[in-house]
């Protein structure tokens, strides 16, 4: 099974959970995270200037699109960061 | 000199000073944070005070008082981003959506500048239209709807409503929290009239002066924290940073007076139009019209105009009010 | 007609208008939404000022006037749920989990339903006995107790206190947050008396109506978000949900006639035991009846009894209260 | 080493953490979240109705005893996800 | 007996009291816990409001009254260091580190300690020179400066200003938050003079005397979850940390005496010298001196000197002064 | 690459992140959390005595310096837990 973890514009948190929906994934865990990177620092302070962070458990196929389309659809445009690393779950039907 | 006075007036108050103590924190990269949740907090409380006392004098006045000014600053708030846009490309030189986002935050108004502009009133024995925030809540979405269509290319014929950035942005903008509670709270008020703001007082209006001088304090360390991002965006953008509220709010003062405000009233109508949107407008437009640089136009709403405004811009706002007054 | 007028007047008040607003908010699907902070504030907040006062009343009052009813209000809590078991067993087909945790919802009470009451009583000037929230205090636990017993299969002998869940979930029952807070600031009001309450009065009392409206507000949007699961719940439960309210809350307010409280300490009672508890209980029963679905005890104690009883329950018992005592 | 992460109801935390105890761990690492599931959607507006993310990093078998007592005490009844992951620690002998 | 009373009449304030519920929730382990924003944002509050208010006195009496008390203030807090450290050397047999680290919490001050007797004063009609939170903002930084400077070694010569933690921690001692706040808002406060203070009272000074109470509930949460603690700091901290407070609060009350304030204004200073830093010394001195254990200072700062100076310390330096002026 | 996890207190922050500039990442994800370990329980409602996690996705040359630093100049003092995994992610070139 594959963990996917996007840090991303906290204003996204709707529009990325609605793409997760799309590949196919039930499931998700977000939580509010400050950082820097290219776009400069974004600091914790004010919701809609700050970052979420958006763990989800997947099927190695799904991680795939899901990747895929974050690529195409929201990289280019937004202050985002994306990846995939393996984990063994418990449940794994529940995916 | 009657404008001197009133700028310093304005400068010593606890809101003004709070703002600066802010930037100076920002500036001295000193450790003071705000939590997330305290700024929150302060905007839904700020927001549903303002709207539920607004409602209260809505419902003194009556709806046939307020309709037609409500009206009218909606208009000018639709019409601000039509003139803003085809400047801010001729002589900006702005990309499409560069420009279209500048003009929605500007088009758009600022709920805290609004405010300050009410204590300001207040201090000064001034009186003013209590509806006022009305104007407020109607000003708020027009403006960034049109921005954003102009941003997308709405010129050129390119924009949509089935993009699904737009359709997030829009709703947000027509739904957001912003218009909700403003609006929200308006209709409690009027409903509840003189009776309901008796119970709630002394949460609404005793402490409020003071929770918008915290507010200030954080507000001043996030337009601090944006002042490095000046040197980036040009010098046109930085004149018409302080060129867009002056023209701005005259038109407001101007159309205030003409649909028969008093001096106070006009003047919030002037402070609404001059000012310009750092919250609802940035978020819709970030959503919308991601290829817009939000650089440009959150460090002109943020680091220019809204200090302009709080120091600067409501007196003159005022005094402007007075001489068409006289 | 009298109830309507009580009815109408509750309506219009900030508090249930702006609960509204919050369940048009969350049914509107508005990006509003309350940091978990300022919830927990809200809730200490609230609950330390209700408790306080009420230990000031004590200590006017003495205590030997406030233990008689606070027995009374105690049994009647414990009892509740005695007899909803067996009729969510009986009539509702509920498996033993669950009519156990629905029967511990309603046993238990609602902190801010009762806060509400206190507040629609001010507001038509009717008097009442302030140390009632010793009522609120004494009334949470038992029920919690009783019901998460019956829920473990107590009638079957299957009950023990050595289930790791049942342990933790009695501490918090008893011990938990609202209980200290509540009987701690009543403690603390008692010790303080008068003179306490002149140096704190400015914090838990001046703001104290217009903090429960922003707090309703929040109620709204979570009450909303549960909307959707009325359908889940079946029909029995919607009908449970607004009959045990008027039951219980009519065997409260003769309770408290019986026992000497004037009208409006009896309208207290029952509203205390009309109202269901959607905090305390969901997560005592949660982590002690894990077997039992949250959805129907959560949805019908905050979806439908926890409404109910702001709009319709108080007027109602204040009604029944008066007539008991022409 | 391994870090196992649990996503669960916030209400359990104490539970979990003692658990932890049980199985031999020396230290965890917490916060919270909010998410979606098949138990649907968890808000994180009201702490007792929101998650929590429980992070912590064990030994390989500490690691399986604790996935096993997850799963055979507090799956079949709560809002849960439960993943492990492989790690590389500094000052491996704390663990 | 005069001492008794006063003493009583502390005790029995909603402060104190709520400090000792928070005692009892942290070590009956209930699971009430105040949310991380919440904290901050009382700190912010308190601080700021002490400052304004504090600025608003200057503003009153004029600098040239200020400056010696403030001048003698800040010599105090910097010069307990000094004697402290060898005593904790020689007598305690503290590591280096540890005794300066130790050093610098009781040289430094602790600013809910001193709203606390501000409260007290109040509460038995005591005046006092309200320009006092002067004091507390000049005594904040100095003795931590100093304290890490004998923990780095300066006496054997070893301390560099190079080091990157004693950089960040000075910095942020000089330029941390809670100086930042408190002479911030205190300029603001003697810019703005009365005038300002009438359109923010009804939030820094009507609701301060609870926010307080609130605010010691947490204080009381996080002290007692350090009593744990006290066995591990051995018999000689236990006692400084009693004995300390006394000392340094009679020299504080002398001192204060001499240099001219009133008897309010002479309680003050004392218990400003007379308690212990629990927020910036701790933070700074984690940075600069991490080989020091702070299990030691903030145990003894925190679950030793803090309650006893809120409950016994501030009536005691109270008699003290009364005893000096009579 | 490698995702390289920093658990410490959180008045550390800010001496963490110039280290992960100095060792040349250009990018970190932050946010409060609270835990327990060696130096006891650390809760989170002071935020000068709570932790903070710091996440940073890093190539391994650097992970590995970063990681010696760490344990070099302030594992010895700090309450600290830092651990490395290995991801994916989107836009390499990027880190
Ligand atoms: N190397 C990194 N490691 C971890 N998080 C990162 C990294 N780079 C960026 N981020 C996070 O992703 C957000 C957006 O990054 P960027 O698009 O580079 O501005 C930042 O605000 C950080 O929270
Ligand atoms: N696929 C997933 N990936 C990440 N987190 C998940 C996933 N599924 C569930 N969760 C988290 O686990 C919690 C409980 O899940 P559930 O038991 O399915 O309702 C949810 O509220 C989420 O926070
Ligand atoms: N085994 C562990 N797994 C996850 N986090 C840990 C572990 N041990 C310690 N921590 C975290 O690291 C912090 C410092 O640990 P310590 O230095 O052991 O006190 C703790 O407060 C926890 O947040
Ligand atoms: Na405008
Ligand atoms: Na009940
Ligand atoms: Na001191």
């Amino acid at each position: 099974m594959k963990l996917v973890t996007i840090v991303c514009e906290a204003i996204l948190e709707d529009r990325v959970v609605e793409l997760l929906r799309e590949v196919g994934t039930n499931g998700h865990t977000a939580f509010p995270v400050h950082g820097s990177g290219n776009q400069g620092n974004r600091s914790a302070d004010i919701s809609e200037m700050a970052n979420v962070q958006i763990q989800v458990v997947v099927k190695p196929a799904i991680a795939e699109s899901l990747l895929n389309r974050l690529q195409s659809e929201l990289f280019a445009a937004f202050a985002m960061v994306a990846y995939e690393s393996d984990v063994r779950v418990l449940r794994p039907d529940k995916f | 000199m009657d404008f001197v006075t009133a700028i310093q007036s304005n400068l010593l108050s606890p809101a003004v000073l709070f703002f600066v103590l802010g930037v100076f924190a920002a500036v001295s990269k000193s450790d003071l944070k705000f939590p997330e949740a305290l700024y929150s907090t302060l905007t839904i409380y700020l927001l549903t005070a303002i709207g539920f006392k607004g409602g209260v004098a809505i419902n003194e006045a009556g709806i046939s008082t307020v309709w037609l000014p409500a009206l009218a600053a909606m208009t000018l708030g639709a019409i601000i981003p039509l003139w803003a846009y085809p400047c801010l490309r001729k002589l900006g030189r702005f990309s499409i959506a560069d420009a279209g986002a500048i003009a929605a935050h500007y088009g758009s108004v600022s709920a805290v500048t609004f405010i300050a502009a009410t204590n300001f009133l207040k201090s000064i024995d001034q009186p003013y239209e209590s509806y006022a925030s009305a104007f407020l809540a109607v000003m708020e979405s027009p403006a960034i709807i049109i921005g954003v269509m102009l941003g997308k290319g709405a010129l050129g014929g390119k924009f949509s409503f089935s993009d699904p950035g737009v359709r997030h942005a829009l709703r947000d903008a027509v739904l957001g929290k912003g218009v909700l509670l403003l609006i929200g709270a308006m209709i409690i008020g009027s409903l509840c009239g003189k009776r309901g703001m008796a119970s709630v007082e002394g949460f609404f209006v005793t402490p409020f002066q003071g929770v918008l001088a915290l507010f200030l304090l954080e507000m001043g360390m996030v337009a601090g924290r944006r002042l490095g991002d000046l040197k980036k965006v040009g010098f046109f953008l930085l004149l018409f940073g302080i060129t867009a509220p002056v023209l701005h709010g005259s038109a407001g003062v101007i159309l205030g007076h003409w649909v028969g405000l008093s001096i106070g009233g006009a003047t919030l109508l002037g402070v609404l139009a001059g000012s310009a949107s750092y919250i609802a407008a940035p978020a819709a437009v970030r959503l919308s019209l991601p290829e817009a640089n939000p650089t440009y136009s959150l460090t002109a709403a943020l680091a220019i105009t809204f200090p302009f405004n709080i120091t600067v811009g409501i007196p003159l706002f005022f005094e402007l009010a007075k001489y068409l007054n006289a």
